[in-house]
């Protein structure tokens, strides 16, 4: 397929964090994540774990947008209390969009500035800590960027990640894991080196340079970077059923398309 | 035994520095017939504690907060809530930011009179470096494990949304997702509810007694205010009013912003503040949102 | 009131363990108890929580011995994981009904004997060691002897009590206490000193004497012990109302009067 | 994904040696059928963990234990279980005697892959000489309490009564009180779970939903087996049969009556027992208890 957004590309590459993951709770936050999860459940992930978007889980994805409850059934039931209670067993694995990023993995929405006073404060903590020191966890960046990817660290280490002077000795480091991040660019992982961040595929049309050019600290190319796999047919099939009215159309400035003209 | 009071009781029964938690999550069900009597009171130098939306935007634009203890404060469909956002941005609230689970965590901790519990999150995280008073214990065990030793959040007064409510205390909440209101009442010196509907009894089959979120005993005093928790949701019955809480955010972007919005629908009571938002009516046909 | 018998007495005195509580749950372990919660209920203390027999919470004491449960209604829920709750905030004041009870007030259900190998295997610690060390306890003992009241320490200390030895040292005890022992012969409160324990009510024809004899350590006798109260013609009511088949009849042999003959 | 199998294919799955939990509550909601399959097979050296009754018992009666870990072993209505204290006053088997709340407390910790979690009950008991393995910890906050550090009870397996359950693994439980299920669930490496009936998708509306007890990640194999609490309770449904149970304890007093009621009723099958027992319809239509 050569007729897709960029945007539908983002989705397929978001719902492959949760190839091979087996029975976890799926967590997307934003449409993008949202739709991927739906995605990946009904592509080569029926085994995951999703909600409605409130309290209870669903076998089959909820549409995007939807203007009414009419016709839909729940499985499970998961509150907010037996999320934690699952997250703390590990079962989970979020796709979550952080503000800021740094090398090590670490990510921040709490604020940008000084904590004590900052520059601009935005959500807190949320989950943050809790979900990335339990259970695997990526992140979607739809707006790859050295205002993204910072040089130094985070203003505010939300979330775990590789800087080993950040672990106190005796706390338990094996639950934790940043799996893959999905940028407007491309797609990353933490396999490089002393878990330096990698890219192991460029969207089409995107070169390493630009993603290096658009990250403030050093990017390895993986020796088998490919081209992001384009969405298949049957992978746009899916998306436009879960995104009938094309949120996912709002998601991306002029929403371009997938392949760069 | 009768713990039916008004607004007004329950606020002549907080005092200046009070640690209150409020229940809820971000839009839903809080209960805002209260956060809006204390809004019309002299109380000041509150710690505010809650997984938080406008409740806690509101009390520190109407600068009654000293210090904020939040997994996060947010409107969910409008992610920054504007009015903690500025109080935050000029320095003028101390702010205790806890992972969502940690704020759970730490009101278990008090229901159970317990100082601590141990827990993984925070660790490594630059919670670690900005609330220096937070302590590490080690598992005693073998496998000696660093734990952050989460403490108790304890409560002075803990504010809840109900559905129903009886005189004696006892309450149910049918709401897709209870979120922790448990644990604020357990973590609460006294617990306050606002209740759609209060009856002398509530005398109900199995099914419906499973609604009880907590033992009455935990209940010190319960209002009736049907659309209470307006502008946010209490499903079953109402969803969040959009257009009022976009109209809400709005005012946080002007100068005075918030005094024009108090001015504008505050009132005197709970019955100037519905009618000043369209009528109770309007309030209870507030479709539910569908996410 | 001299018509009544002994168990009715009892559930008068057992009653009153309740008295100025305010709004606690009440459990009472055992028929006797637990007519006797539903009369304190009904009676000096309304406030007081009480169970079906089950989970649920109910403003009308159920019936003992009823057949169905047509017409029960429900105020409140409390299934065990939220006994726990409660018990471990602290409003709660259990009645319950050791095997074995020392001068210390630390009570024994789990087994006679050695623990490794027991000469006789009961029901197990059960709830004993958390309710005792977080909110008040009373006991109940229909055949008061010294094999109850032995001697020196229960075989197993499955409730805590006054003996110092056992506290390591750092741990809260303020709040457990020992409030009331009611049994076939008297009732005592351990408010002698240093925590002795001490007649406060005689049942009627019941001596001092007598409950020393039958107690393997030293009583106190309080300088304003009186006679246990009689049943009031109202409580008697109640009683009847409570428990209309008479199952209090079974529980002391030979079902004996009140004012002994 | 099918999660269905039968009580030969879980007990298949056990090993000799493991800890296994089963969930219930003395006469309630054991999954009976799964310990009889347990009693029909050579699996041995089992530590079983629980709030027990017969399920304790049978297994202890048919050698199949090494180690009990128990808040109590009761029948409620007789209130001593008569094999279990058998074995016990044989001194046959390991025990390790729990405060009930410390039983839920340490399932909670193995569901949180903590290694502890600190409370008070045990403190000042024979507990703490009983279990010289089991360590306090001083709260690392100005308070110092000594705390008893309950340790995690990690489970092999997980045995489990539900009401219905589907083929992907998600269950239903109607019972007036869940107890700790979900919590042997979580601290379990795998669950089973016997339900009165399977079916491919269990679909419904959110009120229904609220009974999914525990999430489906944690089921790893679902059994159809109706009546296959007897002679438990499983309300609603079934109340526990008295007079087998009298009937069992009865065995007790005898040399050799465990062998004499096995021989009487286990039979080969859960068909064989059923039968021997008087049916299923006999069974289903046993009435819930008044208490």
């Amino acid at each position: 397929m050569s007729d897709f957004t960029l945007s539908e590309l983002l989705i397929c590459a978001c719902a492959d964090v949760w190839k091979d993951d087996g029975e976890v709770l799926a967590t997307g936050i934003g449409i993008i994540p949202r739709i991927a999860q739906g995605l990946a459940k009904l592509t080569h992930s029926p085994e995951l774990m999703i909600t409605d978007g409130e309290a209870y889980l669903t076998e089959t994805p909820v549409e995007i947008g939807a203007k009414s409850h009419e016709g839909r059934s729940y499985g499970g039931y998961m509150p907010y209390s037996r999320v934690f209670d699952a997250l703390w067993h590990g079962r989970r694995h979020a796709l979550v969009g952080p503000v800021q990023v740094d090398r090590w993995g670490q990510a921040n929405i709490s604020c940008i500035g000084d904590f004590d006073k900052p520059k601009r404060q935005m959500l807190g903590l949320r989950g943050f800590p809790g979900n990335s020191i339990n259970h695997a966890n990526s992140m979607f960046v739809p707006n790859h960027s050295t205002r993204v990817f910072v040089e130094g660290e985070v203003d505010v280490v939300c979330s775990v990640g590789y800087k080993d002077d950040n672990w106190q000795p005796g706390v338990r480091r094996d639950f934790a894991s940043v799996e893959r991040i999905v940028t407007n660019l491309c797609v990353m992982d933490f396999a490089g080196p002393n878990h330096a961040l990698r890219v192991i595929s460029l969207h089409p049309g995107v070169s390493f340079d630009e993603v290096q050019d658009s990250t403030s600290f050093p990017l390895i190319l993986a020796d088998d970077c490919v081209e992001t796999a384009h969405p298949t047919a049957e992978q746009l099939a899916i998306i436009r059923k879960l995104d009938p009215r094309d949120v996912r159309a709002r998601q991306i400035k002029d929403n371009p398309p997938g392949i760069r003209p | 035994m009768n713990k039916q009071m008004t607004t007004t009781d329950v606020v002549a029964q907080l005092q200046d520095g009070m640690t209150i938690g409020v229940g809820g999550w971000g839009p839903r069900r809080k209960p805002m017939a209260l956060i809006r009597e204390i809004l019309r009171s002299d109380l000041k130098d509150l710690t505010i504690v809650g997984y938080g939306g406008m409740d806690m935007g509101m009390l520190c634009a109407a600068g009654k907060v000293k210090k904020l203890i939040y997994g996060f404060v947010s409107l969910d469909f409008i992610p920054l809530e504007p009015f903690f956002r500025k109080a935050r941005e000029a320095g003028t609230i101390e702010a205790l930011e806890l992972d969502e689970g940690m704020l759970h965590w730490g009101l278990r901790a008090a229901g159970y009179r317990l100082p601590f519990l141990p827990m993984r999150a925070g660790l490594g995280t630059a919670f670690m470096h900005n609330n220096p008073e937070i302590k590490t214990i080690n598992s005693p065990y073998d496998d000696g494990e660093t734990l952050l030793a989460m403490p108790a959040i304890k409560l002075d007064a803990a504010l809840l949304q109900v559905h129903k409510a009886d005189q004696l205390g006892n309450v149910r909440v049918y709401s897709p997702d209870p979120f922790f209101d448990e644990w604020f009442a357990r973590a609460a010196d006294k617990t306050y509810v606002l209740a759609e509907e209060v009856c002398a009894r509530l005398d109900s089959d199995e099914a419906d007694a499973k609604a009880n979120l907590f033992e009455r005993s935990l209940v010190s005093g319960v209002v009736e205010q049907r659309g209470g928790a307006h502008p946010t949701s209490h499903v079953p019955g109402y969803g969040w009013d959009a257009a009022h809480i976009k109209r809400y955010c709005q005012a946080a972007a002007d100068e005075g912003g918030w005094q024009v919005y108090a001015d504008e629908f505050l009132g005197a009571t709970e019955a100037d503040y519905q009618n000043a938002v369209g009528g109770l009516d309007a309030i209870t046909s507030l479709p539910r949102q569908v996410l």
